[in-house]
């Protein structure tokens, strides 16, 4: 229940936030469609606790997410170097590995910053088995047991 | 500057049209299909600073939600359904499964 | 002030455009379907987080710049999903990756 | 400007479109070529309609015609007859249309009479709809588009009657 009026709240707050405009009647009008919504994604079976990760917004936020910046930038800043270069020197691998994560959110997180990490697209991923395809060696090498594989972990770790 | 970032996304925009008409699979028209959506996504914040009407921002977003929803229901399609050469290898994983 | 925010704002827009042309340029020098991936999400990083930014220094402190925020977010949460399952469905389809590995294991003793 | 270069770009788009025969390409493409219709309608300040164009065009249609490709063959067919007869009938209205174009007012031109006569009372804005387009659209053509509205939404309904009907039969003969 508190789940679902944070929800609410944020709902009304993503509508105030882009329509800009504070009439009453427009302020109406968003908070009878965030109830609707909120209605209609209790029916559907939306709002669990993936929907909606409250508990680890922050941590992530504050320590993850620049972390995982520097990483994006450095491993793009590589393969726009390869895309340019005349001989194209790329030597694509399928990488097979086993994450750490134990909970769903630990992994789609992990699995999430692998592709979005330029030079490395997550393939299949399962709770036991992730498959990588990396654009060069290096860069599938470094997959197993990485950095970014031990801060998920202890991202879901609360 | 821009008029010049403008100008680039177009230019990406030609190119992934150009891979989506060679693209010898249809993942590569896929892959060129949501290249242009994002780049066309950059291209309306783009030009609602060029144009000084920052409202165009709305449209990016539906744009950017649009672009998803265009390409999961593609897959959706794809994993379901027939598809030209490799549709026996899915018939088969299909019944595997 | 006002000057530094600018022209940092310029070269962000500036490196942003080139990064999406990279992307564009990727997308057709790559040998296969894999690696063309691999080119686009630099459009789909670097292209779209530079501009973003870049507009976002442009917008200053108001109700645009939290509507840029908002693309952001979006293209950040949702773009490697879409990566992810174009690749599984590839991969499903049974679509071979072409792999370095072959000509090398043969090369070394 | 931009709006040439897109306009380009949406003529190339289409070559592809007509070039192809695989089904399924075709509607990821009509993709792409919705989208950058909508920039262009927003180069043209429609915000409204494009970004109807954007949700319909590149969202509900692509879902559509997924929807019914699931019902066909995956490859068009090769035509029977020669096509001379539809080359005609499109060319001379494509004809048409652009003799009709050039007759109207330019783009934007303060003059012309569309903007003596309605536009000054819609841009009063009488009402509390902030957008004016959108005004136009949701209050002073409120009846009209309520209309639409509805046909729009009969017709997705009996579309989606029709793709369901096929589909239960299919279920069954999985399930043997």
């Amino acid at each position: 229940m508190a789940r679902q009026f944070s929800f609410l709240l944020s709902l009304i707050a993503f509508w105030l936030l882009l329509s800009g405009m504070f009439t009453p009647f427009l302020i109406a009008a968003g908070i009878g469609s965030a109830i609707v919504i909120v209605l209609l994604s209790r029916r559907m079976d939306l709002a669990d606790h993936e929907g909606h990760p409250v508990h680890l917004a922050w941590v992530a936020v504050l320590s993850y997410w620049p972390w995982l910046f520097k990483e994006i930038i450095k491993s793009a800043w590589d393969v726009t170097r390869r895309v340019l270069h005349p001989a194209l020197p790329i030597s694509p691998v399928l990488v097979e590995f086993r994450p750490t994560q134990t909970t769903d959110v630990g992994l789609v997180i992990h699995a999430n910053s692998i592709t979005l990490t330029p030079g490395t697209i997550s393939v299949e991923v399962e709770p036991d088995r992730f498959l990588v395809h990396a654009l060069t060696r290096e860069a599938g090498a470094g997959l197993t047991g990485s950095e970014m594989d031990r801060r998920c972990t202890a991202l879901e770790g609360n | 500057m821009l008029a010049f970032a403008t100008l680039a996304l177009l230019v990406t925009v030609a190119l992934a049209l150009v891979r989506a008409a060679l693209g010898p699979t249809v993942f590569d028209r896929l892959q060129a299909a949501n290249t242009v959506g994002t780049c066309a996504m950059l291209l309306l914040a783009v030009l609602g600073f060029l144009f000084g009407r920052p409202e165009f921002l709305d449209l990016a977003l539906v744009y950017g939600l649009l672009n998803a929803i265009g390409v999961f229901a593609v897959l959706k399609f794809l994993r379901q359904d027939d598809l030209g050469e490799a549709s026996k290898d899915a018939a088969n994983l299909r019944e595997r499964a | 002030m006002s000057t530094l925010v600018e022209s940092i704002s310029a070269i962000s827009l500036l490196l942003g455009a080139l990064f999406c042309c990279v992307g564009g340029i990727g997308l057709m020098r790559m040998p296969d379907f894999y690696t063309r991936m691999h080119a686009a999400s630099i459009t789909e990083t670097l292209g779209v987080g530079l501009t973003l930014l870049g507009l976002l220094l442009l917008a200053g402190w108001t109700l645009v710049a939290v509507k840029l925020l908002m693309v952001g977010a979006l293209v950040f949460f949702v773009s490697p999903t879409a990566s992810h399952a174009l690749a599984r469905a590839a991969m499903t389809c049974r679509l071979k990756p072409v792999l370095a590995d072959v000509g090398e294991t043969t090369s070394k003793p | 400007m931009i709006i040439d270069i897109l306009l380009v770009l949406m003529a190339f788009t289409v070559l592809i479109l007509v070039r192809i025969r695989h089904l399924f390409t075709v509607v990821v493409l009509s993709g792409i070529y919705s989208f950058l219709m909508a920039t262009v309608l927003l180069a043209l300040d429609a915000v409204d309609v494009a970004m109807t164009e954007a949700a319909v065009g590149a969202g509900v249609s692509t879902v559509l015609l997924l929807g019914a490709l699931h019902l066909c063959k995956s490859e068009e067919a090769r035509p029977a007859h020669k096509p001379w007869i539809p080359l005609v009938v499109s060319v001379s209205t494509a004809a048409l249309l652009i003799y009709g174009a050039m007759g109207l007012p330019d783009f934007a031109d303060p003059d012309a009479p569309i903007h003596h006569h309605v536009v000054p009372r819609y841009m009063q804005n009488e009402t509390d709809v902030p957008n004016v387009v959108t005004a136009v659209l949701a209050s002073f053509r409120g009846y009209d588009t309520l209309g639409e509205t509805t046909v729009v939404f009969t017709a997705g309904a009996g579309v989606i009657a029709l793709l369901r009907r096929r589909r239960k039969p299919d279920l069954g003969t999985d399930g043997k």
